[in-house]
């Protein structure tokens, strides 16, 4: 079997590498337009299953087989058993209704790509030395980061703050296997982190909800005393 | 730049243009739009390139966004308006952003040294000025038109002027489809440069400029985009459609001299719009004189094209365009009248049959009011920036008590500028008092801020 | 000579647009109805109703100025001159110098301002609703559209479309993450541009949620023949500048071979059906938005050509 | 029983206050003057109490100015009989289109109308709606009916029983077995009789087909003007099989007079039995994954949760039943507390939701699809045998205090919209006074009020999920 690095030009194997980076920054984007909780779960989805091909094509262009476990993790947990997980805890907790984004779509696109032009700025200064499609990769990868965190910021259901999250750690795998590979021991130990996250982040939801029969965060700050 | 910006209507020191230009005669608010803010212009032209010496950069970026910020604004201050002079006004505004957008861009390509582009830019807001002028004074003319005969600048009073005021609607439909910057007419002519000169820059070379400067493109397209939005309804509204008072339904035909003025204004219009080589040659010595520089000579070029850079970069004909659209609907007119029917037959508008919506009604309730016509809009624009706000009440059933609408909004120059410091101090040591209280957004909310802060310092100063 | 073959290019393009634009309109039709499982109207029913409207008296409401009936001719004269400068089969079109891509969107601007005034001049309710409604999304897809122009014309060098397009089939743009946000970008524009799902329903019959036919519900005869044919136009416009800018394979090039262009033609078509057949899924996948809700649509485009012109700055430092 | 004015406002106030519940507000011509009639029920329960009063001057004090609820019979009611509500909050003609109509007051800044109907693009029957506008925002929206005035109500009256059931069964063409059947249950009640059980259980599969069929067309029409174009074909689909389901069983696609007083006319043979069993299985396979689509499509959830948002409060004072009431927290069903046979031997579940919203209304209507499967499989399984009529008695043979007594009925059945009230009194085999009220009278009032906050594109989405009867009001 041929591998990519021997049927195309490296030219074009990076700027794959570039589009699919780029994906990812675009379905975090989709992630920030959504406002009704499924379907910003099938965008988790979508988001991990890009990431799953990046990873996946970063391993085939750096020779990196341990990446394909970290692709393979990314494909099988992320995209497909948290997402469809996360789709039955929506369901038993019946929250169907709208999430509300805190100061409006628009404006948290708008901030969004303020993110990106900052993450792209920031990159192109720190890491002027580097290689120009690594550097911007990993200005991508931050972008994401920073999405992920304004996703968590604006949202006040907290099933969307995990998403969020879970989103951000996407963008820190694309800057790992972006950054020449890590040893795969890391990589292992963050899918189980994140299942595990994704464990007790599943039973505190719960208990939320039997306590104050709602998952909005909001509620909880009520309880806290500052009752807005 | 604060004179000269106060003086030309720049957002924030905009607040008293719509207040003075509607409160003066026509024909002096027609000179004040048309001429006194371009004094303004004249003044910082001079004052910018000619005596200051070498700019800094960011001299440009602060003009251009400025200058964005004034034209998106100005505009949705002009929807938002029922007054005809105080929209004609507000349209002002928004027309000095977009020249100032123009000079900004000038000014950024000046101090990098890149004459060519920045003879283009200057061109562009010098073009615009003069277009605005054309335009505007027209407008002003059809609005004094308006007034005397109705007696009222309320669109809400007006409706159904085409039909008594045959000939004065034309020039100010025209005026109309110029000043919303609509092919081949003069408006677009100058937008079309100035987008032309923004597509330049990319070649700058400081970083903010590059990313600043397709942003306020995205202004100017937004500005250009409300500003058919607002002419459509001022057009629609005072010309279209049936009255909606008794004074517009008896308006009586402006006087000749008026008429005149205005269809010669408006036919200058079309001119420059059609020909804008030969007016682009006419402001050549001008960036020849300030940067040394000329855009290439228009007027030669074959069918009287356009060509800022080069041929294979962009080329506009305004006249060819005009030429094809005009043969294509002769086409379909004589095509259809050849194979079609040539019958037009005239009935009323299907009123649902209810004398409130017949041919002999007198209220004309089921029209579009110039505030409802906005509304989509004021909504969805203006909610956040000048927060809009629609408060409807309705009883609840059987109470017989009218049902209540009240819409209002503010500018925020006012609300944000010009009220006292101290309820935003007052703010602040609330919020401190309250720091103790975070939520867990609110934490990782101020844990993102500062991140982000922390990548501006490093974006910025390292 | 010289002059001739392109002159001659530009008179099949303005044929040809003309001529498809129905049947483009009608195949979505059909597609449509047979996703939805249903038998649907003949793929020729479009012509068959241009053909019935034509003969007919056309019927104005009284109190209309000559705007109304001026109207119609306009906007079909501006969108059929913009299709045709959007070049589809071929690049070497004639007139293509004269209006570059900002130019055939402003043209497209200039229809949508005499449609507004026109339903502005009926004095209904629907005439007023339609109107406002467009102000509003075109108020957001024309900076949008722009932003697109911007991407595009940045990578080519040029906001010509006959230069753009032969840059894209050049290869020399490679694989770009602008180009992307661009295409993402220019499909929503086009959907909100042509009154597509989810922005409009073009099979409503409910007046209250209508945008475009709400602006010609009263039109009759002749004129509605105009402008549902300017309506398809617009169609395949946006359908073909998707093809130009973002597939332009198969497009013959200047001083093409008599089979070169007709491989072009071929693909051409191909292309259109292709999108065709993807207009039809996705209209039956998804519902139509609530109104308010399309602002943060088309503002979603706005704000994608944006990052696809921030990101184009930061490759172009590479 | 006749109360006198005193007694009457006490009525009024009860309702007023919600211990009890308006039903319906009728008038009967006397030689001398009218009568008028109020039925109410107490609250949470379907037992049906009659008032009356007589008017015999035509002017009676108004229940409308206590409670709005009865403000479009009592305005009916005036224009047929003449009669006047005395302090009347609106007294407004309803059916009477011969003067000019003031609609309802606005005030405000740059308001304007949207006028809608009578005549529409789609076809549906003919009913004019006014908006009151501002741009996208409804200040407030009036529904004004009265078009199709047909006197249906008049045409039974001094008309042979047999003829005035084919009348009820034509009130509403959408809710024909239901009507038929609440007219055939008022009658026996009049006369004494009783159906025989097999006719029953038969007369409660019809209507629980009639449920399915309309819920279906309901689901798929809502997610239509929702925009959403694929699931109304979908559902459209499964209705036709309901209706081509009737038409076999019952040789009739809407079971239009199959319900007769005392019974009803058509059998369903054990082979027919087992087709509807088969077929009620598919179908429900089938509309599972139907559900799931809906659910699934978050464009089209976009649209329906939140709009068109009813109050409890307005749904509990306007006493809105159905789904309309059930979506917006109102527990009542007319088959579980009325309990007519054959639903007295089963046990009724109310599903009920407190969202009130256009996707409630629409999932109270997929709940109780499962549950018309549910009663019917169990009527089929415990169908009795026997007769299918019971005759009713011959006023020719009738003895003398039978003959010169006038005898009164009246029923409470649950229709696929809701509660259907009937009324009846019978002397010497004839109908002499008749109402048969609709539940969408409460409905369009709960429109207008359900309106507010909607803009103008949502109407025909919020209008649909409500979806009232235009006949069922223009009797």
């Amino acid at each position: 079997m041929l591998s990519p690095t021997e049927l195309f030009s490296s030219a074009t194997t990076l700027s794959i590498a570039h589009v699919l980076a780029g994906a990812l920054v675009l379905a975090s984007f989709m992630m920030l337009y959504q406002n009704r909780l499924s379907s910003v779960i099938n965008v988790l989805a979508l988001h991990s299953a890009v990431l799953g091909i990046a990873v996946g094509w970063q391993a085939a262009i750096q020779h990196a087989p341990e990446l394909y476990i970290t692709a393979g993790l990314a494909l099988g947990f992320k995209a497909i058993i948290i997402p469809i997980a996360l789709q039955r805890i929506v369901i038993r907790l019946g929250i169907h209704r709208q999430i509300e984004a805190v100061g409006g779509i628009s404006l948290t696109m708008l901030a969004g790509i303020g993110l990106v032009a900052l993450s792209l700025v920031v990159m192109l200064r720190t890491a002027a030395h580097a290689d120009a499609l690594a550097r911007e990769d990993v200005a991508l990868a931050l972008a994401v980061i920073l999405l992920g965190m304004l996703m968590m910021v604006t949202r006040r259901n907290a099933v969307s703050q995990i998403v969020g999250f879970m989103s951000l750690e996407n963008g820190l795998i694309l800057a790992a296997a972006g950054a020449q590979g890590m040893p795969l021991v890391v990589e292992i130990s963050v899918a189980f982190s994140v299942l595990i996250a994704f464990i007790v982040i599943g039973v505190f939801l719960f208990r939320i909800r039997e306590r104050f029969d709602t998952v909005d965060s909001a509620a909880l700050d009520a309880f806290r005393g500052e009752a807005q | 730049m604060l004179g000269a910006g106060s003086k030309a209507g720049l957002v924030p020191l905009h607040v008293w243009l719509p207040r003075a230009h509607p409160a003066a005669p026509s024909h002096v608010s027609a000179l004040m739009s048309g001429v006194m803010t371009k004094v303004a212009i004249y003044a910082f032209i001079r004052i910018v390139f000619a005596l200051v010496g070498p700019a800094a950069w960011w001299w440009g970026l602060v003009v251009l966004v400025l200058g964005g910020i004034t034209a998106v604004l100005g505009v949705l201050y002009a929807l938002m308006e029922d007054d005809i002079k105080t929209i004609l006004a507000y349209s002002t505004i928004e027309n000095i952003g977009l020249i100032f957008v123009g000079l900004g861009l000038a000014l950024a390509f000046k101090a990098d040294g890149m004459m060519l582009a920045a003879a283009l830019a200057l061109t562009a807001a010098l073009f615009h000025a003069f277009n605005h002028m054309l335009f505007k004074s027209t407008l002003f003319f059809g609005a004094g038109a308006i007034q005397h005969a109705t007696g009222t600048r309320d669109l809400a009073q007006l409706g159904g002027l085409i039909h008594r005021m045959k000939i004065s609607a034309v020039p100010m439909l025209i005026a109309a489809m110029a000043i919303a910057a609509l092919p081949p007419l003069n408006g677009f002519a100058s937008e079309w440069l100035l987008l032309q000169a923004i597509l330049l820059s990319p070649a700058l070379p400081q970083f903010g400029l590059k990313l600043a400067v397709p942003a306020i493109g995205a202004l100017v397209a937004l500005a250009a985009a409300f500003a058919a939005a607002c002419f459509v309804r001022l057009f629609g509204i005072a010309y279209l459609g049936k009255p909606r008072s008794q004074a517009a339904e008896a308006a009586p035909e402006t006087d000749a001299a008026s008429r005149s003025a205005m269809i010669g204004l408006a036919a200058l219009c079309v001119i420059a719009g059609l020909l804008p080589g030969l007016v682009i040659d006419l402001f050549a010595p001008v960036s020849d004189n300030l940067l040394g520089v000329r855009v290439p000579t228009q007027s030669g070029l074959p069918w009287l094209t356009i060509m800022p850079v080069t041929a294979s970069r962009s080329s506009y004909d305004p006249l060819l365009i005009a030429l094809f659209v005009t043969i294509s609907a002769c086409l379909a007119f004589l095509s259809l009248r050849r194979f079609g029917s040539r019958i037009i037959r005239s009935t009323p508008a299907w009123g649902c049959g209810y004398q409130e919506f017949g041919p002999q009604a007198q209220t004309r309730l089921s029209q579009y009011t110039p505030s409802g016509f906005a509304q989509p809009i004021r909504r969805v624009f203006a909610a956040s920036v000048f927060r809009a706000h629609d408060l409807v009440t309705i009883p609840p059933p059987g109470d017989a008590a009218p049902a209540r609408f009240t819409s209002s909004w503010t500018d925020p120059a006012w609300a944000t500028l010009y009220t006292p410091l101290i309820s935003a101090l007052d703010w602040t040591a609330d919020r401190m008092n309250r720091l103790q209280f975070l939520t867990i957004r609110r934490y990782l909310a101020f844990v993102f801020a500062a991140l982000v802060v922390l990548l501006v310092w490093v974006a910025l100063w390292r | 000579m010289a002059l001739i073959t392109p002159l001659l290019l530009q008179l099949v393009q303005m044929a040809l647009v003309l001529a498809i634009a129905p049947l483009l309109a009608g195949l979505v039709r059909v597609l449509k109805a047979r996703l939805q499982r249903r038998a649907g109207p003949p793929l020729l029913q479009f012509y068959r109703d241009l053909a019935k409207l034509i003969i007919k008296d056309a019927i104005v409401a009284t109190g209309t100025s000559w705007i109304y009936r001026a109207a119609p001719y306009v906007i079909f004269a501006a969108s059929w001159v913009s299709a045709s400068l959007v070049p589809s089969f071929g690049t070497n079109l004639l007139f293509s110098w004269s209006g570059d891509l900002i130019v055939i969107v402003a043209l497209l601007g200039t229809a949508r301002f005499c449609q507004m005034l026109a339903a502005l001049d009926l004095g209904t309710a629907f005439g007023g609703l339609g109107a406002s409604r467009e102000a509003m999304f075109a108020s957001l897809a024309e900076p949008a559209m722009l932003m697109i122009v911007f991407t595009v014309a940045l990578i080519a060098g040029s906001s010509q479309l006959s230069v753009i397009a032969t840059f894209m089939h050049s290869g020399a743009a490679g694989l770009r993450l602008s180009l992307g946000l661009g295409l993402v970008a220019l499909v929503i524009v086009a959907l909100a541009e042509t009154g597509r799902f989810p922005v409009d329903n073009p099979a409503t019959h409910l007046e209250l949620t209508m945008v475009h036919e709400a602006m010609v519900l009263d039109y009759t005869g002749r004129h509605l023949a105009l402008l549902d044919l300017a309506h398809a136009l617009k169609l395949t416009l946006y359908m073909s500048l998707i093809a130009c800018i973002f597939v332009p394979f198969g497009m013959a090039g200047p001083g093409a071979a008599p089979a070169s262009l007709a491989l072009g033609l071929l693909a051409y078509l191909g292309k259109l059906v292709l999108g065709a057949v993807l207009l039809a899924i996705f209209e039956t996948a998804i519902a139509k938005m609530r109104v308010f809700r399309v602002p943060n649509f088309i503002g979603a485009a706005l704000m994608l050509g944006l990052l696809g012109t921030l990101l184009l700055f930061v490759s172009a430092t590479l | 029983m006749m109360v006198n004015s005193r007694t009457w406002q006490a009525a009024a106030s009860d309702l007023a206050t919600g211990r009890s519940i308006f039903v319906a507000l009728w008038a009967e011509a006397q030689d001398d003057g009218c009568i008028i009639h109020l039925a109410g029920r107490p609250q949470g329960s379907g037992e049906v109490r009659l008032l009356s009063l007589a008017a015999p001057d035509r002017l009676f004090p108004s229940i409308a100015q206590h409670h709005p609820a009865a403000s479009l019979m009592e305005r009916a009611l005036c224009d047929v009989h003449g009669l006047t509500a005395e302090a009347s909050p609106d007294p407004r003609p309803w059916l009477d289109h011969s003067t000019p109509y003031l609609f309802k007051p606005v005030t405000g800044d740059g308001v304007h109308q949207i006028p809608v109907g009578p005549v529409h693009a789609g076809i549906i029957e003919p009913g004019h709606f006014r908006f009151s506008v501002n741009g996208e925002t409804i200040i407030r929206l009036e529904v004004r009916l009265g078009y199709t005035h047909k006197a249906t109500l008049g045409l039974m009256r001094g008309h042979m029983i047999d003829h005035a059931a084919q009348l009820a069964g034509r009130i509403s063409g959408d809710s024909t077995v239901a009507y038929a059947f609440a007219f055939a249950r008022a009658v026996e009640q009049a006369l004494g009789i009783k159906a025989p059980p097999r006719a029953t259980a038969l007369r409660g599969i019809m209507a629980e087909l009639e449920r399915l069929a309309n819920h279906f067309g309901d689901i798929g029409a809502i997610c239509n003007d929702g925009g959403f174009p694929l699931m109304n074909v979908l559902t459209a689909a499964l209705r036709e099989r309901v209706l081509r389901l009737a038409a076999t069983c019952f040789g009739h696609r809407l079971m239009m007079d199959r319900i007769i007083p005392g019974g009803v006319t058509t059998d369903l043979t054990a082979a027919h039995a087992k087709l509807v069993l088969t077929t009620l299985t598919d179908l429900r396979g089938q509309w599972a994954r139907l559900f799931e689509l809906y659910e699934k499509t978050a464009s089209l959830q976009d649209r329906v949760v939140t709009s068109g948002w009813l109050d409890p409060m307005i749904a509990q004072r306007l006493g809105c039943g159905g789904y309309v009431g059930r979506a917006s927290g109102q527990d009542f069903d007319a088959r579980r507390d009325a309990c007519y046979p054959p639903y007295d031997t089963l046990a009724i579940t109310v599903p009920h939701l407190t969202a009130g919203d256009v996707d409630a209304r629409l999932r109270i209507r997929m709940a109780e699809l499962e549950q018309s499967v549910t009663v019917i499989r169990t009527l089929l399984a415990t169908m009795p045998p026997g007769a299918l009529c019971t005759p009713l008695p011959d006023p020719a043979n009738l003895t003398t205090i039978e003959r010169n007594d006038a005898r009164v009925g009246h029923a409470l059945i649950e229709g696929f919209r809701g509660d259907i009230f009937a009324h009846v009194r019978v002397h010497r085999g004839r109908i002499e006074d008749v109402m048969l009220r609709d539940p969408s009278w409460f409905f369009w009032p709960a429109l207008e009020a359900a309106i507010e906050g909607n803009i103008v594109a949502d109407f025909p989405l919020c209008n649909k999920s409500f979806n009232p009867s235009y006949s069922g009001c223009d009797l």
